[in-house]
């Protein structure tokens, strides 16, 4: 990490590894974090896909959206394809069949490929030590089957499968803390990022890449049409995640663990909650339990953390 | 010239696999596939074998590994047995719809439950519509030439499809037996390097497996199956070339004194020898009967299965999997559609036997043999039998 | 069709017209416009680049009129509009 | 073609003896095939291991029932398992045992010809282990003729490596040892 140079904001890669054209809902939360990914990995990378939104978008025969190459196999097994991609180039580079021995293997997955189905490849390759990126987009539930509930989903969520009613307040259960997962593997770097803080989220995919090893990040990505927000909102509610201390921003680089910015002023969780209609059923004693958890988490994890000098600086973070 | 060894199958299953240089071997344990699987490790530990050899942790990832790895221009191999093919089978269909010329070696156990370490057919029929091609090992020597054979055509520009090697779990698995390993020349004098026609390239970047909308999914599963088709001769070919240049010949369908016999025995995998015994003694017997062995499985040797069958006045296919159908075994149900299609009508019955690792015997067959004549004779057909089990 | 069903043109979703997806339709007002590039790295389509005086121009193929960039702007230079009037 | 039964307990080597006498047996340009009881049995359970030797080709799968021969690792297997079980009249038993013909014939009541051998006291006394697996097959070599001993060696050394040689002394001294009756 001593060499790592972040991206400049003046002066960011134009080129698009994903192009336009794709089918992704108006304001989609996911594409424009995949979006910041691609642009931060550039063009001398293989990418594999799960199974998702974000596989079905980009890859309707006879059109991609990739500039790069790119497989879709299955839902539940982007972490093995990668890990046999990465492998072949290891031995054929060896061998000297091929001569490429810079590029940088991605995996992606949405939170009901990473969290729950996907969970069982993730862990292998991680426990392996491929070295290659593996991206969560997590926007919270199964959207790409109609927003049904995953492990990702939040306490209190409604999704079609934990739909709130005389007997429910929706999803029943604490979100899974993968990232945390990610990193009792003791890969060489972890961490969460959100496409608000486009430039975090660059540097972090760059830092990603860069590591020998494999690398997580856990990216947050609002879905206007499951959580039920209006289009424009998607960066405001990304924003508001991390502003509430719902979504903390840190990295965990071989083993310690670093806040990316200190929330000094923490915006209250109703701010960030009323703004989606996923959460419109809550009464005020729910909130204030999603508050309460909210904050001890948040408390967990400075404990856990090496602090920043200074709220906001700690990865040089420019814009907000 | 190689060298006439002695030596567990499963070691030269995978000394096989060393000789083909393969790149990527991705694999999970589980009896009785593990002994080719160890061995490989060993290959590539002691440095005889350069190549990646991944401990995935699921035969699912096994799979999606080699499709990955496939993707990416290597040559790969992986091995496994039942609960492991099924957990696998999700996958398996989708190496065969990339085109992905990955060689698997299935030791053939049966399905839970119970659970059953043992010998049969269930994985194989399982996993019988995959899209890949499928031979059947009768011994250790047929293993080994199937493996070479498997990676030459399923890497073939004109096939590129899967391909698996069947062999039967312990009875042959485990079996310790001659074997001709073939030397390193040989091996590539018959198996040229592998050259990917597409693959997973920042240079040349392509999408591999995209969303086939209701539009194109039809032309995609036609263009696969004319492809699977196709496969057909190169098979033949490729194993014509082989008994040039190593003296064995295979055939889609093998038959044993069949050409006269008024009765056929029909038989897949390594009970065909123990076939082979019990028709030499009903032979010795002056019964009139023969063997006929389906060497090909997957695809199915239709025109050649009816020239081994169409002098007979009787069949007897053995099964070595339950159909739950309510009829016939999947073997029988093959073959009677294959002789409706040609208007050829003899009188068939299907046995189902050895399963979950109970023993055929040369005994088994006579009984075969003579339940068969005497049902003919009766003329009250059952339409199939469980052999050799307790009421 | 390639084996496997491959697609070997590399981005050719970029021929795709997405722009009519959109019922409103931003439209920059430059003399407020400061460059920050905020509506470029916040659109979901790929939809904004840089001229050579160094603003930032829509191209409407694209837009789906999610209106992140003119809720983004934190000069208020972005306006959604009707598509039509 | 001959068939031969191996009886041992789980973890004594009978499936080694079973491999070791095929594999010398294909040295020899003869066809063999060896296979263990494909059983779940674990270290210390009865197991047993097949041989079948022949001068053509093999052709069958299936288990061996009639063996011309067993082989019998640990004597304390006879109150356990009928060791002569599928032999013929002509069935030869090799046993590892202290006990002259007699008294196995008394104690355990065996049936067929006998070769003894005190394999046990050869393979503590020559390789400081009671394990039995290789000074057994010197026992079968010189009961049955189904091959030289000096066949055994290459094999031996192959899978014993360092510990080639005091198995192989311990198969010959078997072999010199091993009384077996007319």
């Amino acid at each position: 990490m001593k060499d790592f140079n972040g991206f400049n904001p003046k002066k960011l890669p134009e080129g698009e590894p994903l192009s336009p054209g794709h089918r992704a809902c108006q304001g989609c939360g996911e594409i424009l974090a995949l979006r910041q990914v691609m642009k931060a990995l550039g063009s001398n990378v293989i990418v594999a896909s799960a199974t998702g939104c974000m596989e079905i978008v980009t890859s309707p025969f006879p059109q991609t959206a990739w500039r790069v190459p790119w497989i879709h196999v299955a839902f539940e097994n982007a972490a093995a394809v990668i890990s046999g991609v990465e492998s072949a180039y290891k031995v054929l580079n060896r061998k000297g069949r091929i001569h490429q021995p810079d590029v940088v293997f991605l995996a992606y997955a949405g939170d009901g490929g990473t969290a729950d189905i996907g969970l069982q490849a993730l862990s292998g390759a991680l426990e392996r030590g491929h070295n290659f990126v593996y991206v969560c987009l997590d926007n919270e539930a199964y959207m790409n089957t109609g927003i049904q509930r995953s492990s990702a989903t939040p306490y209190g969520a409604m999704t079609t499968t934990s739909p709130p009613g005389k007997k429910s307040i929706g999803q029943r259960t604490w979100k899974k803390n993968v990232a945390a997962i990610a990193a009792a593997h003791g890969i060489p770097y972890v961490a969460t990022a959100s496409p608000a803080y486009a430039l975090d989220l660059m540097n972090k995919v760059k830092k990603a890449a860069m590591v020998p090893g494999p690398a997580y990040l856990h990216i947050y990505s609002p879905c206007p049409t499951g959580w039920r927000y209006p289009t424009d909102l998607t960066v405001e509610v990304a924003r508001l995640a991390v502003q509430s201390k719902v979504f903390p921003l840190y990295e965990v680089i071989d083993g310690q663990w670093i806040l990316s910015r200190k929330i000094a002023k923490p915006k209250p969780v109703s701010e960030y909650l009323k703004l989606q209609r996923r959460f419109r059923h809550l009464t005020e004693t729910e909130i204030e339990r999603i508050q309460a958890r909210v904050d001890a988490e948040y408390e967990e994890l400075l404990k856990r953390c090496v602090t920043p000098e200074k709220e906001g600086k700690a990865s040089k973070e420019t814009e907000e | 010239m190689g060298k006439r060894v002695g030596m567990e199958v499963s070691i030269a299953a995978a000394e096989m696999v060393g000789l083909c240089d393969v790149d990527v071997i991705a694999a999970y344990p589980i009896t009785p596939q593990t002994h080719i699987v160890e061995h490989l490790s060993e290959l590539v530990a002691d440095g005889h074998l350069d190549a990646e050899f991944i401990p995935v942790e699921s035969e699912h990832s096994a799979m999606s590994t080699c499709v990955g790895a496939a993707a990416a221009g290597a040559r790969t191999f992986t091995s496994t047995s039942s609960q492991g093919y099924a957990l696998m089978a999700e996958i398996c269909y989708i190496a065969s719809s990339l085109r992905l010329p990955i060689v698997m070696a299935v030791v053939n156990r049966a399905l839970s439950a119970p659970i059953s370490i043992w010998n049969d057919h269930a994985d194989l029929m399982m996993s019988r519509d995959t899209g890949w091609i499928q031979t059947v090992a009768e011994n250790g020597q047929e293993v080994v030439d199937l493996l070479l054979h498997a990676f030459r055509v399923a890497e073939d520009h004109r096939v590129l499809l899967p391909a698996i090697v069947n062999l039967d779990g312990f009875t042959l698995s485990h079996m310790i037996e001659p074997v001709l390993l073939p030397d390193e020349d040989e091996v590539k004098r018959y198996l040229p390097p592998y050259r990917p026609r597409l693959r997973l390239d920042p240079e040349k970047p392509m999408t591999f497996g995209p969303v086939g909308m209701p539009e194109v999914y039809t032309e995609v599963k036609k263009a696969q199956d004319e492809a699977f088709k196709a496969s057909y001769p190169v098979i033949v070919e490729t194993w014509d070339e082989f008994a040039k240049v190593f003296g064995r010949r295979y055939r889609p369908v093998e038959t044993y004194k069949s050409e006269d016999a008024d009765v056929i025995i029909l038989t897949m995998g390594s009970t065909s020898e123990t076939a082979m015994t019990a028709v030499d003694k009903m032979r010795a017997e002056g019964k009139k009967v023969g063997l006929v062995r389906l060497r090909l499985w997957r695809p199915f040797p239709f025109d050649e299965l009816y020239q081994a069958l169409k002098g007979a006045g009787a069949v007897a296919v053995m099964d070595r999997a339950m159909g739950f159908s309510g009829g016939a075994g999947p073997v029988c149900t093959e073959v009677k559609a294959c002789l409706y299609d040609r208007a050829f009508y003899p009188y068939i019955q299907n046995y189902v036997a050895g399963l979950g690792g109970r023993d055929i015997t040369v005994e088994n067959f006579e009984e075969i043999h003579d339940k068969l004549v005497a049902s003919m004779k009766r003329g009250d057909p059952m339409g199939y039998e469980i052999i050799n089990v307790r009421e | 069709m390639e084996l496997g069903c491959t697609l070997v043109e590399a981005g050719s979703a970029s021929k795709l017209k997405t722009g009519d997806w959109r019922s409103m339709r931003p439209v920059t007002d430059f003399d407020l416009c400061i460059k920050c590039g905020q509506c470029y790295i916040f659109c979901p389509d790929m939809v904004y680049s840089r001229n050579e005086e160094g603003y930032y121009i829509a191209n409407y193929y694209y837009c789906k009129g999610c209106g992140i960039c003119a809720r983004e702007c934190p000069k208020d230079a972005i306006k959604m509009v009707q598509e039509g009037d | 073609m001959i068939e031969i039964r191996f009886h041992g307990r789980g973890g004594q080597g009978a499936v080694t003896s079973a491999e070791l006498t095929a594999l010398a047996a294909i040295e020899q340009g003869k066809f063999a095939q060896a296979f263990p009881s494909f059983g779940p049995e674990r270290r210390g359970a009865p197991v047993m291991a097949f041989v079948r030797v022949s001068d053509t080709q093999i052709r069958t799968r299936e288990k061996v029932y009639s063996p011309h021969i067993v082989v019998v690792l640990d004597s304390t297997l006879l109150q356990i398992v009928d060791v002569e079980a599928g032999t013929g009249d002509d069935g030869l038993v090799v046993l590892n045992t202290r006990m002259s013909a007699p008294e196995v014939r008394e104690q355990m009541g065996l049936k067929r010809r006998l070769a003894l051998v005190d394999a046990s006291t050869i393979a503590m006394e020559t390789m400081r282990v009671p394990i039995t697996n290789t000074t057994m097959l010197g026992a079968l070599v010189k009961a049955s003729g189904l091959m030289p001993i000096e066949a055994l060696r290459e094999p031996i050394r192959n899978r014993f490596g360092p510990i080639a040689e005091k198995n192989m002394a311990a198969c010959l001294r078997a072999f010199e040892e091993t009384i077996v009756e007319d």
